[in-house]
């Protein structure tokens, strides 16, 4: 009972921590607000790790019905909290990070006249957040989902007197919705399929099935997660979502929404079991944004572009992961990635603070002098992505790569080249930032300690977050695998039959060409006192990199304007020149026919006479005929 | 008694109100619909299930017309959705000046007693009398108090509309010849007409229907009509009148004609899906908010009828929860834009931009009315939308598919009227005032309705349970 | 009616009454329709009328049934009100414009 | 109005006495003219007209054939004389006002109305031939004086010459139709008729079937039914207005009447049946159709009349024991709701020096709004709007219509009703906008208010309590 009365409290807290701090917006100062939203979300983070002590992964998961929702017909849809293995480990990342970044923006956002709204906002994605993590049915999941998106729409456009920033809030919003889509449809089927979308009779009963619909089914759940985690086709909105203060991009657009997509999957990894086509297409879309994310990764100017497009391309490799089936390498990356790709943002954050709002690396440089705990931290966080041995990226990416491997050596040499330019952008970035000279021209001076005591925390999460899954190759046992198997089914049929000397090798190779990478990466910047930036003096190639692929102008030019286009023309033309005319046309043409006939209203008498003899003789005719 | 009370309320208060002073009319008028309201929610609470008869006496009986009243689960709903909605309609007034306040009011009080009578009615000829009746009040509405060009717009208005009502006419009074003038509904359900007749008079009763929901493409009037229309004729427009439409299927198309359903239906549920992205689309790119909100009805409406068409317990259903969830954001939505007309003076988007700055509660306001329009969960409007996508996934993948298409759609314009009204830099030269206490009164239980009953919907989805779980075993018997 | 002249009258057989009156009948159709004086519209319809009375004469006489007769001399006194109230008309009109030409007659239209 | 009252009950030969008062009234009303007193003549007539009406009302029921069964006062027409009576009673309220401006001959305007009164009642009541023809002339005869009822107004004279001519053409047309029946059944007695149609053989008969043929041609033209409906707008709008109110209400009912009551218990032949639906057809779209173009009130007037003739009409189709009563009560309604238009209609035209456009009524709901308020009730009556007599009345003739099959003529008829509302909303369009520039205030004189809120308060009550106004 205690444990449901917890469950409950987890979202509960930052919901009612969003109501107080939206209605009390004026009258609360900044500190107070950042306060009581961190002690909320802290709280909620408390009661998580109480329920994880209270949990006994061998009974399975237990369900908390808090009441019902909609309930017509045969259609039961409770309103339920899930606690298993799996919503534990998200729940503990989405409240444990949650709170270190509400911390960070304290700080962040002390000088914001707003930041009490600001807070709300943050509280109330929490509380999404949790919502989807802690769903036990496939609706409850989409309330979060739909939620998670809202709160990304308002914190993208939190700073609403740019026109840019709302339009990349709006942009974000409705790729999200159109990856919506997607997850109705697939709940609409299940639901027909199965009768319910409680997920524990879900995967229980499909375990059994083996039916072409869960292709269908498991397609549509995926159109969903490109949406949510920015996958091809649907990633371009997350790198505009930086607009966003960084705190946000950290919690959000890195720790944990972004990894909605990859919870969904892992949640109903029996269904994608069944489905091995669309594990494939999975796998390969994954490939296909890892590399391609990480290679515009390359020449980006901006420091939170830089993090954005490496996220993009670390869900990248999650995808792989889940197409491979190894669903607990994806979680475990989901979990390591949280650690260090949030510390990497909140240093960005530190740095762009730091320099009063510069985030163009190319008027920095040379600020680890200045901001020292900052440079540790985010150098910690740059190795920690780049993989280098015990890092937890390393065990995390390593993982994965050797499932790859396991698969197909193509496949480990594609995401080699992946591993290798995240590295190379990463150090390019940490040393135009940090060494070399200034190039800028305002004062930096280090964050105050609400900003760097995350940092700091996160920094040695980063570090030692391989533990979690340590591999038996370094005499772990895999914890978090073993535990998560407990609530997702699919891990059970997931298993690394490489050798041990097979992995050694691997694992050899990757780190050998890592540090060629650094090395490369710090001949090439470490010194660089000036930078060449412009694109317009690059090869065709590598300029149509720097420009994203030109993603976002074929978008355009292939959805937007055509849009734009049709819903001007539907009223102008379809609406105003036929529908309206038609609906006029009717009754004019009664009139004019009235017109008409009333010209046989001569007025001359003898015609009227002679018409009523033809009129008589007509009617004449007619009986006679009718006769 | 509850019929009858319900029926008489508004009637007399308006007769009253002819006579009352102008200062007096929109208290007697409010004072009045929150009575109505009440005894309303006594109903509620006193239902107990299945068909509540209150009356039924000899009107004209030897020519099919009974004064027989009552309702069933989602009569009552119906019932409810007009008790609630006129207490903030009238309320809307208090931003308005109005030429003739008593009259207006005793208008809209008329309106609400044939829209009591409509929801009340047991007998074909006595919904038709209701249904006609509540026209002409709005029409007087429109045609005295209306915007610019109300004159034309007004009468096809009107002449559209009842074209589609005597194409009913005919047809009930062909279905009283074909029974023996007894035009009881019950004894309709029982006649059992050629599956051939059945397919020319489906048309014959719905056509109405279609006209006054609208669907395309029997919408044009729609659009030009909620933009001319004084704002609380909009509301009662929007708000209930063609709530008329659904309850009519409900009542006079479904139990009557179900081979004519069965062979119209996918014809039916593709015209609607056609306006609602038909509407949805048109909307992006309106540059005045009211008719923008007038396009985005339309394309409400268009699921509303696909998901009633499904012919299935989840469409049928969540089309009538969402019938009440449409209805409350109709209120909020055209009380935004009569507060913007309040303060800007126009409806016009092109004049406006970053007002969140000056009138940050009033953008807040809009957002949480806003958000119920693009059905986020927790709001009213996604339980209504889901169900209707479970049905119409259950009739055709496609037709869901097409359905959904419109969630997006709602996003994009939804969002982006949004940004034009309130975010960006202030473009506006007025110093406007936020969100005052009357704006809160209005709108906050407003959104409180939408999310309480987004949480728990329990209570109404239990209303529509049985009487739609009855005709659709009536249907299956045919 | 005295009998010689009843059946002097069956001597013709009916259907020459018929389309005597028949002929009659048209001829002042065709006279109010295609004259233009009104004097003499006048009188063409007081022809039809005529033709009338021989049609019901002849019947009467055929029927044997004097009945028809009565309704004859109804038909006379009727015929002799209308054409004074005509008459009447007539003069009004030609007071209103100088003409007795009924094409005169075409303000009222449409 | 059924409750038989005893003091009458001596008399046997009510209805005789009834023509008798009614013709005698005439009389004395043209004497009084003598005197000049205006208030006198039409109180005079008015207080006959209430003892004629009690007198009918006194022994309902009572079918006592008169003059050797030529007429036959039966609860039909009694029904009918007795709204006819009604109505020329509001119309003879309304005259008093109407006719204070004029100089003189105004008592023969109300003797030849009464005169005209007889013949309808002769018409509703005939049970013989040669009494329709009389009837009818009766009827028409004085009509033709009173189109012309303003000397020195052209359009009046061209109206009543209209008239005329093509009254009395028709006349000739329904008296060969008539000797041709009596060729056929040797009989002017309906009964005969009747019985001579039963026998299936004579429907082929081709006497008799172009007597039934003229005859029906020449009591459409009094019902102004197409191709018989020209004089009706002419005329309608060339006479005076009261007389137009007379013509479009009584003359109308009588008609009508006069016209079922032919046709009644007759066995149509087919080729005669199809002919009525043609006309019908006909009727209804012309009426309407052209009705929508109509800008002057009397001649939209004249042609809704054509298109309520049609509705009328469409109640004939087919032989149901309830058409009697639905005509009585179309006519009854319509004739209340005409009667209270054309005297609003005067009084706006009053105002307005004399024009007719429907404009004239722009501005009533602000100047009067009671009045505007009545106007409304009576149109929306017209056009057939719940709760108003003129539904009930076009909804049972979609029921009779429907009931005897006519399903193809009853779309129409619909479509042509929605047609009708357009017209008729288009009036009361004008009388809810507000007057821009400012004009010759309406007066209203007490008694006019008094019959125009009879009127408007009939039309609704009889809508809402149909049962009221039953034969």
């Amino acid at each position: 009972m205690t444990n449901d009365l917890l469950a409950a409290l987890v979202p509960a807290l930052p919901l009612v921590g969003a109501i107080i701090l939206a209605s009390l917006r004026r009258k609360l100062s900044a500190n107070v607000a950042g306060g009581l939203a961190t002690a909320m979300i802290a709280g909620a983070f408390v009661c998580s790790i109480l329920l994880f002590q209270g949990f006994d992964a061998a009974t399975g998961g237990r369900t908390v019905k808090l009441l019902d929702w909609i309930s017509i017909g045969s259609m039961e849809i409770p309103l339920a909290l899930r606690i298993d293995a799996l919503s534990l480990t998200m729940m503990l990342i989405v409240t444990g990070i949650g709170s270190l970044i509400h911390l960070y923006s304290i700080g962040y956002m002390h000088d914001d006249e707003r930041a009490p709204t600001f807070f709300a906002q943050l509280n109330l994605f929490s509380f999404a957040m949790l919502m989807l993590v802690m769903g036990s049915n496939f609706l409850i999941t989409f309330i979060g989902w739909e939620g998670v998106g809202l709160c990304s729409y308002l914190l993208i456009g939190f700073w609403y007197k740019t026109p840019e920033y709302n339009y990349a809030a709006r942009k974000a919003f409705v790729m999200n919705r159109i990856g919506d889509v997607g997850m109705v449809l697939a709940m609409v089927l299940l639901f027909q399929r199965f009768g319910t979308l409680e997920y524990a009779t879900i995967m229980n009963v499909a375990s059994g099935v083996n039916d072409p619909l869960m292709i269908a089914a498991t397609l549509f759940l995926f159109i969903g997660a490109t949406g949510k985690s920015a996958q091809l086709p649907l990633f371009t909105w997350l790198p505009d979502a930086m607009a966003g203060p960084t705190p946000v991009s950290a919690l959000i657009h890195a720790a944990t929404m972004v990894t909605a997509g990859i919870f969904l999957i892992v949640r109903s990894s029996v269904l994608f079991e069944l489905a091995p086509f669309t594990q494939d297409i999975i796998l390969w879309i994954g490939t296909a944004t890892a590399l391609l994310a990480a290679s515009i990764g390359l020449f980006q100017n901006d420091i939170k572009k830089v993090l954005a497009y490496s996220t993009v391309s670390q869900l990248g490799y999650m995808f792989v992961a889940l197409g491979l089936g190894s669903y607990s390498a994806a979680m475990f990356h989901v979990t390591t990635h949280a650690f260090f790709k949030a510390l990497l943002f909140l240093g960005a954050g530190s740095v762009i603070h730091a320099l009063g709002g510069e985030q163009d690396i190319r008027k920095m440089g040379g600020l680890k002098g200045h901001i020292k705990i900052t440079f540790i931290t985010f150098f910690i966080g740059t190795i920690a992505i780049s993989g280098l041995p015990l890092m937890s990226g390393f065990f995390s990416k390593d993982l994965i790569m050797a499932f790859a491997f396991q698969r197909s050596p193509v496949l480990f040499a594609l995401l080699l080249i992946g591993a290798l330019m995240t590295t190379f952008y990463m150090f390019r970035l940490l040393f135009l930032v940090f060494y070399g000279k200034y190039r800028g021209n305002a004062h930096p001076h280090e964050s105050p300690l609400t900003m760097t005591i995350p940092l700091m925390v996160l920094a040695v999460l980063s570090v030692v977050g391989g533990l979690l899954n340590l591999p038996h190759l370094f005499g772990g046992h895999e914890a978090m695998k073993h535990f998560l198997a407990t609530a997702a089914d699919g891990i059970r049929f997931e298993h690394l039959e490489l050798s041990h000397a097979t992995e050694w090798i691997l694992m050899g190779i990757t780190t050998m060409l890592v540090c060629v990478m650094i090395y490369i990466a710090y001949g090439r910047f470490a010194q660089k006192a000036t930078l060449e930036g412009n694109e317009a003096d690059m090869p065709f190639f590598k300029r149509l990199i720097a420009q994203r692929w030109r993603f976002d102008e074929l978008y355009r030019a292939l959805f937007e304007k055509p849009y734009g286009w049709l819903s001007t023309n539907l009223f102008s033309i379809a609406e105003q020149k036929v529908m309206v005319p038609i609906m006029n046309g009717v009754g004019e043409a009664a009139i004019s026919l009235g017109n008409v006939v009333r010209k046989v209203q001569t007025g001359n008498a003898s015609f009227h006479l002679l018409a009523m003899l033809v009129g008589l003789i007509a009617f004449l005719i007619i009986t006679l005929m009718s006769n | 008694m509850i019929a009858a009370l319900l029926l008489l309320i508004p009637f007399i208060s308006a007769l009253v109100l002819v006579i009352a002073r102008p200062a007096q009319a929109r208290p007697i008028a409010l004072v009045s619909s929150l009575a109505s309201l009440a005894v309303v929610l006594y109903a509620w609470i006193s239902y107990t299930g299945g068909t509540v008869i209150h009356y039924d006496l000899d009107w004209v009986n030897d020519w099919g017309l009974r004064f027989k009243v009552g309702y069933d689960g989602v009569g009552l709903l119906m019932l409810i959705l007009t008790g609630v909605v006129f207490p903030f309609i009238v309320a809307t007034g208090y931003g308005q000046q109005h030429d003739r306040p008593a009259t207006f009011n005793a208008l809209l009080l008329f309106t609400q007693a044939f829209l009591y009578g409509v929801f009340l009615a047991q007998n074909a000829l006595l919904f038709y009398i209701n249904y006609e009746l509540t026209l002409i009040p709005v029409f007087f509405i429109l045609l005295y108090w209306g915007g610019e060009n109300r004159r034309a717009i007004t009468v096809r208005f009107f002449i559209y509309t009842l074209l589609g009502g005597l194409a009913l006419l005919f047809g009930i009074v062909y279905l009283l010849v074909q029974n023996g003038g007894n035009g009881d509904f019950t004894a309709l359900a029982s006649l059992s007409i050629p599956a051939s007749t059945q397919v020319w008079l489906f048309w014959a009763l719905f056509l109405a229907f279609a006209i006054k929901l609208p669907i395309f493409p029997f919408h044009s009037w729609q659009p030009e009509t909620y933009y001319m229309a004084p704002l609380q004729g909009t509301m009662v427009l929007g708000a209930v009148l063609l709530k008329m439409g659904l309850y009519g299927v409900y009542k006079l198309v479904f139990p009557i004609v179900p081979a004519g359903v069965e062979y119209w239906q996918t014809t039916v549920i593709v015209l609607a899906l056609i306006g609602a992205v038909y509407g949805g689309v048109i909307a992006f790119r309106q540059s005045d908010l009211k008719r923008l909100v007038a396009f985005s009805s339309l394309s409400h409406v268009g699921v509303l009828c696909a998901g009633l068409f499904a012919l299935n317990a989840y469409g049928v259903s969540g089309s009538f929860y969402q019938a009440f969830a449409h209805a409350i954001l109709v209120l909020g939505m055209f009380y935004i834009v009569g507060a913007m007309q309040e303060r800007m003076g126009t409806s016009d988007m092109s004049v406006m931009g970053g007002l969140k700055g000056q009138a940050p509660r009033l953008a807040a306001l809009f957002l949480l009315v806003l958000i119920n329009a693009i059905a986020l969960p927790l709001t009213q409007s996604f339980v209504g939308e889901w169900l209707m996508f479970a049905g119409l996934w259950q009739v055709d993948g496609w037709l869901a598919f097409f359905a959904l298409t419109t969630i997006v759609i709602g996003a994009i314009y939804m969002l982006y009227a949004y940004q034009r009204v309130m975010l960006g830099p202030d473009r506006t030269n007025v110093t406007l005032a936020d969100a005052s206490t009357r704006d809160h009164l209005y709108l906050v239980p407003l959104i409180a309705v939408t999310l309480i009953l987004g949480v728990y919907p329990g209570p109404i989805l239990e209303l529509l349970d049985a009487p739609v779980q009855q005709l659709l075993s009536s249907l299956s018997v045919h | 009616m005295e009998e010689g002249i009843i059946t002097a009258i069956r001597v013709v057989p009916l259907d020459h009454y018929v389309l005597l009156s028949f002929l009659l009948f048209s001829i002042g159709a065709a006279g109010v329709v295609f004259r233009r004086n009104t004097i003499i519209i006048l009188m063409c319809i007081e022809m039809m009328f005529n033709s009338v009375n021989l049609l019901l004469a002849a019947f009467s006489a055929h029927h044997s049934d004097p009945r028809a007769q009565v309704f004859v001399f109804f038909i006379m006194l009727v015929a002799a009100a209308e054409v004074t109230v005509g008459l009447s008309i007539l003069v009004m009109m030609k007071r209103n414009v100088d003409s007795v030409d009924v094409n005169q007659l075409n303000r009222l239209k449409g | 109005m059924r409750r038989c009252n005893n003091f009458f009950q001596a008399y046997r030969y009510t209805e005789m006495s009834v023509l008798v008062l009614l013709s005698v009234l005439g009389v004395v009303l043209l004497y009084l003219g003598l005197f000049n007193n205006r208030g006198a003549v039409a109180g005079v007539g008015i207080a006959g007209l209430l003892a004629a009406f009690v007198l009918i009302a006194s022994d309902w029921h009572l079918e006592s054939p008169l003059f050797n069964g030529i007429i036959q006062f039966d609860t039909y027409a009694r029904s009918f004389s007795l709204v006819m009576i009604v109505v020329t009673v509001l119309l003879f309220l309304f005259g008093i006002d109407y006719y204070a401006k004029v100089k003189e001959n105004v008592a023969e305007q109300y003797a030849l109305m009464v005169f005209s009164l007889v013949g309808g009642l002769l018409i509703c009541s005939f049970t013989n031939l040669v009494v329709l023809f009389l009837g009818i002339e009766i009827l028409s005869i004085p009509l033709y004086i009173l189109a012309g009822g303003k000397r020195d107004s052209f359009r009046s004279g061209e109206a009543a010459f209209k008239y005329f001519l093509q009254g009395s053409f028709a006349s000739a047309f329904l008296l060969m139709g008539l000797a041709l029946i009596y060729g056929a059944t040797a009989s002017f007695d309906l009964a005969a008729v009747e019985a001579y149609s039963a026998v299936p053989a004579n429907g082929q008969n081709m006497i008799f079937l172009l007597g039934l043929f003229l005859t029906i041609a020449g009591v459409a033209f009094k019902v102004a039914a197409v191709p018989f409906h020209f004089w009706s707008p002419d005329v309608y709008e060339g006479a005076p207005t009261l007389i137009t109110a007379f013509m479009s209400t009584v003359v109308k009912t009588a008609a009508f009447a006069a016209f079922y009551r032919f046709i009644a218990n007759l066995q149509l032949p087919g080729a005669v049946e199809t002919m009525l639906v043609v006309m019908t057809i006909c009727t209804l779209f012309l009426g309407n159709i052209v009705a929508l173009r109509q800008t002057q009130f009397k001649r939209l007037m004249a042609y809704s009349s054509i298109a309520h003739t049609g509705f009328l009409l469409l109640a004939f189709l087919g032989t149901d024991a309830r058409t009697p009563d639905v005509l009585f009560y179309y006519l009854g309604t319509y004739a209340l709701a005409t009667v209270g238009l054309f005297i609003v209609l005067t009084l706006a035209k009053r105002a307005a020096l004399g024009d007719e456009h429907i404009r004239i009524f722009r501005g009533l709901f602000r100047s009067n709004p009671w009045i505007a308020v009545a106007a409304l009730l009576m149109l929306l009556s017209l056009a057939g709007i719940p709760l108003t007599a003129g539904f009930v009345a076009k909804y049972r003739v979609f029921v009779l219509s429907l009931t005897n099959g006519y399903i193809w003529t009853t779309v129409l008829a619909v479509l042509m009703a929605v047609v009708g509302i357009y017209y008729y909303i288009l009036v009361v369009r004008e009388a809810f906008t507000p007057q821009e520039q400012e004009t010759k205030p309406i007066v209203v004189a007490p008694l006019n208010w008094l019959v125009i809120s009879i009127c408007g308060a009939a039309v609704v009550v009889l809508g809402v309590m149909p049962g009221l106004l039953r034969m």
